[in-house]
């Protein structure tokens, strides 16, 4: 087992793995940049080492300055985090070549899942469904035709080089296909500079459901119950939860399955996520590995019980499972809520400051990760999530209600929080209903509020 | 309120034994404080040696802070790297420079090892050295102070 | 107010042994506070219908605290238990007593349903009633004040 | 089920029980002395009544304040909480005959369990174990002896009027024997003015294990797996957990349905506590029962899932119990350190004090029950518990080795604690061992450190 760790981030996520390797026996290192030099991350390790000014692109993506922090200090792994350097292959390369241990999987794998045309190409090879479409550029009304043929409609026309909903046409029919297409192409090439586009079926009001896996160096891999993630803005996930309503024992078996085989393809070690859209009919497709810990991990942690962050950590050091699938059981219900200093009420902007009150809720079935406290000042630079905070249930009602009461006693003034956005979730009835998909913060939320 | 009040202030409080004042109008604020030693749970890191004056709020939103250096001829090199700090090229050589040592600007002062690689430490200033505040082989951290140069009185 | 009413606070306090002071005037504040060794921030609650000035610290690291009530023939008769506030016997009844009315102590000037049981609210000092603060029949909890009193000039 | 409940208590199990009102949907009284008008349970309820002075006898134990308070506010029953009000079989007659349910057993089951001569006899009734001993005072040796012979050496000598340890003798044999009964006959005349004695067996280094039980109107009673709290200082409790590294399953068995013939015997409704006193060969014996919730209640949630104030509401509504005996499992371990502000160091000492800083801790396994924050003014009219922190994990190990995390992180400044004397007993190799006894803190902490 490592003897030290350096934890290569900041905010809960540093927090979460100090307290894991505090348990575990092994000794912290936190790295911060100057204005994080009162961060909760930093007081709590066993050590700290100041590795660049406030911006990230100083400090926590500084590699150089993170690598020889860890080599003064002694440190024999580095944890990423999520974010930041946590997907990034050539940090993962650097500490190998410097004989410290990267808590995460092989830069190969890192690389092959982070190359969206790669990691589809080797899922299609491994029997996980990917969302059909072509296989490059679509430059003609024919070729599109002869692809619908296959994929049928309805399909999503988009660029290339792009993203961002620009240069993206969803067509129902035959009829509108050619003026998607020009459209698309002429859209494209003014917004990117590249008129190229591609085809693919087009998933409606899609769930975005996720597997958890855990994976060994011998090549043993186990998945979790999944997360359903679709209460998204923008694609940034705000709420997420697990079991999710939709998924029938049958279907998680199957999905959770695919996962494995997913993570099987590209030798994965540790833990990871893959994400699929599901569609009404039970379809689902893969969207893509997260080769990290993720935000939510914990929702999957109070329904199983296992801690992940030590799970990781020990699959790193070389350890074997310890558990098998069959030992994998879920109970009750968990959601999670992130907790971002923005204000809602004007269109999510951040809202840094000082925290002149802090109350965390307490009592039973209640987690709260944070790193911010009475005095903190959150700074503009780096991301506005404050806190993760998490119920328990026996049962979906009771951990809606019970976060319900839990974010009506979480006191943060000094800044505007998604608090009361997320209490407007929870009190809508689709959400109760478990009726929820991808669009449903514009649909459900924002378009319900814009009527009235 | 402008700059003229603000002098008049100070000449105002120069010779009481005020030690803070605060004022606020219309969402100005002001606010003295005067650095006497026994004053406590100051707010802000004082600057050695370095007395403050902090005007917040101009009517317009923003703040301004306007640091006033009075012992403004000494300046702190700090590192911009993580690392082990070296004085001297190698265990048997000399030193670069000793506390003492006038420098040019531009002038290789030290090394710092990150990542089995030597990187120079170079003066951004014209000085004498004072103090070198790490002692050689031992590990920096980004942004900590490794010099104390004496500024050449005309610059 | 302006700088030159700021150096008149500072004159007039110049002698005292003052330390602190805040002041506060339709938006506009002001503060001061002299250096004396271990002067801390005492959480302060203030009186209503009273103006206070509190001088903590006198050098001896005890506080002292000085309340000067300005308008401190005013006296407030509070609630010592929770119940119902009823100013008659009855709902077709005078009341016991009403605005203006002068009272002495001891006298009986409304009572307190609790628990089914009317309980008589005495005055603990003789005056003249100036208000009525609870409306008839609503609720009363632990220490609200229920009457001003104007208290006698002579007592 | 009840609409408004109002809660005659204050401190983290006033908070405690508001939360659990709000997630059954119950409005919320919070009654509070003058002293606590900027408490958060003041702040969480949704109303509040000032009842008296700071002093308790003024206040929270103001029957008539506290009743019309649920007058005036309208609410339909008090939960009494622990201490003050709720032991108090005469409050519990009042607010009957004020139409008030009161959350609790009968007034008569009160009454009965209150009485220790009384208790005992309806327990040996019942079939549950009590200590042997004389059934009234002994005056003689030879009175003593003809005990003896039934119960067998070592006994204990007590005053009958007395407690806290005057008047009071172990015997070992019979050599002693007069020599202390004529001890103690005299010190209990100079300490209580009253010279009888009576004499029991003595139970050598016993455990304390408690158990749990929940009981319907109807009266079914099922009970939850045992707490052990035998980590005591001055009969304190200070750190609790469930289960005990003692019991066995048989053990666990036997123990449980003694008590419930307990609560059964006296026509127990709600939630209460049979305390039993453990020797070291399994022997149990009734020491008395607790007729209201406890502070440790949360072990229990912990380790079973059950949420004991919850169903306490509902069953003294008049609810059925929805689960029996076999639906309640245990799963994992939950430990219990009890956190006032005392200095450890100083013989316990209260320390009031503002909080100056405060941080709690979070992430995986932990679970804080408090009433103070950053700010708060811990006053010296009430009891010097500030937080109960809780950890739970899949095994003993792991819970220790998380409430060790947890209890490191934990900021508490501007008052002292007893977080440090918590680390102490957590690190100590007898705790790790399991090797708990009531006198355990005099034996292995006390005596140890005073050795050093």
């Amino acid at each position: 087992m490592f003897k030290k760790i350096l934890i290569a981030n900041r905010g809960e996520i540093a927090l979460r793995i100090i307290r894991a390797c505090k348990e575990m026996g092994i000794r912290t290192v936190a790295v911060h940049s100057e204005e994080d030099r009162e961060s909760l991350h930093v007081e709590v390790a066993d050590e700290s080492v100041c590795i660049g000014p406030a911006q990230s692109s100083e400090s926590y993506l500084n590699i150089p300055n993170i690598i020889s922090a860890a080599e003064i200090t002694g440190a024999d792994a580095i944890h990423p985090g999520y974010g930041f350097l946590s997907e990034n292959s050539y940090f993962a390369e650097v500490c190998e070549s410097c004989n410290i241990k990267f808590i995460g999987p092989s830069k190969e794998a890192i690389l092959k899942m982070g190359d969206k045309v790669q990691a589809r190409a080797i899922m299609d090879k491994a029997g996980v469904p990917i969302i059909p479409g072509s296989e490059g550029v679509i430059s003609t009304v024919e070729e599109a035709l002869k692809l619908i043929k296959k994929v049928k409609y309805p399909v999503i026309v988009k660029a290339a080089g792009g993203g961002g909903g620009k240069g993206m046409r969803i067509v129902q029919n035959e009829e509108a296909l050619k003026n998607a297409i020009l459209t698309a192409q002429n859209e494209a090439k003014r917004a990117f500079g590249n008129p190229e586009v591609y085809i693919e079926k087009y998933v409606e009001e899609p769930r975005h459901i996720e597997f958890q896996i855990m994976a060994d160096v011998k090549g043993d891999v186990v998945y979790l119950p999944e997360r359903d993630c679709s209460i998204q803005r923008r694609y940034q996930k705000l709420l997420e939860e697990s079991p999710s309503t939709f998924v029938s024992e049958k279907l998680r078996k199957k999905m959770g399955k695919a996962a494995c085989r997913a993570a099987k393809a590209v030798k994965y070690v540790t833990v990871g996520t893959v994400e699929f859209l599901v569609d009404k009919q039970s379809h689902y497709y893969f969207m893509e590995m997260n080769t990290r810990i993720q935000v939510e991990h914990p929702v999957s942690e109070l329904v199983t019980g296992i801690d992940l962050v030590k799970e990781q950590i020990r699959l790193a050091a070389g350890e074997c499972l310890a558990i098998d699938q069959s030992d994998i059981e879920i109970k009750g219900q968990a959601i999670e809520c992130r907790i971002n200093a923005e204000d809602s009420e004007k269109d999510f902007i951040p809202s840094p400051g000082k925290i002149t009150r802090f109350l965390v809720p307490g009592g039973p079935g209640v987690r709260v990760d944070t790193h911010i406290y009475t005095g903190y000042t959150i700074t503009p630079y780096y991301d506005s999530m404050v806190a993760k905070i998490l119920t328990y249930g026996h049962d979906r009602n009771e951990a809606t209600i019970r976060m319900q009461r839990a974010l009506s006693e979480f006191v943060i003034e000094g800044v505007k929080t998604t608090i009361p956005f997320h209490l407007r979730i929870l009190d809508n009835q689709h959400f109760k209903k478990g009726e929820v998909y991808t669009n449903f913060i514009q649909k459900r939320i924002i378009e319900e509020v814009a009527k009235q | 309120m402008e700059t003229k009040d603000i002098k008049k202030f100070l000449e105002m409080i120069e010779d009481t034994d005020i030690v803070e004042l605060n004022w606020e109008k219309d969402g100005q604020k002001i606010g003295f404080r005067k650095n006497e030693g026994a004053v406590k749970n100051a707010p802000q890191e004082e600057l050695p040696a370095a007395k403050m004056i902090k005007a917040n709020g101009n009517g317009n939103g923003k703040s301004q802070v306007a640091q006033v250096e009075v012992s403004q001829n000494y300046h702190l090199i700090k590192s911009t790297m993580v690392g082990t700090f070296y004085i001297a090229p190698a265990a048997d050589s000399p030193p670069y420079v000793q506390e003492g040592t006038k420098i040019k600007k531009g002038q290789k002062i030290a090394v710092i090892e990150a990542m089995k690689i030597m990187k120079d430490v170079v003066s951004d200033t014209a000085g004498q050295i004072i103090k070198i505040l790490v002692e050689n082989g031992h590990h920096v951290e980004y942004g900590q102070p490794i010099f104390t140069i004496q500024l050449n009185p005309v610059e």
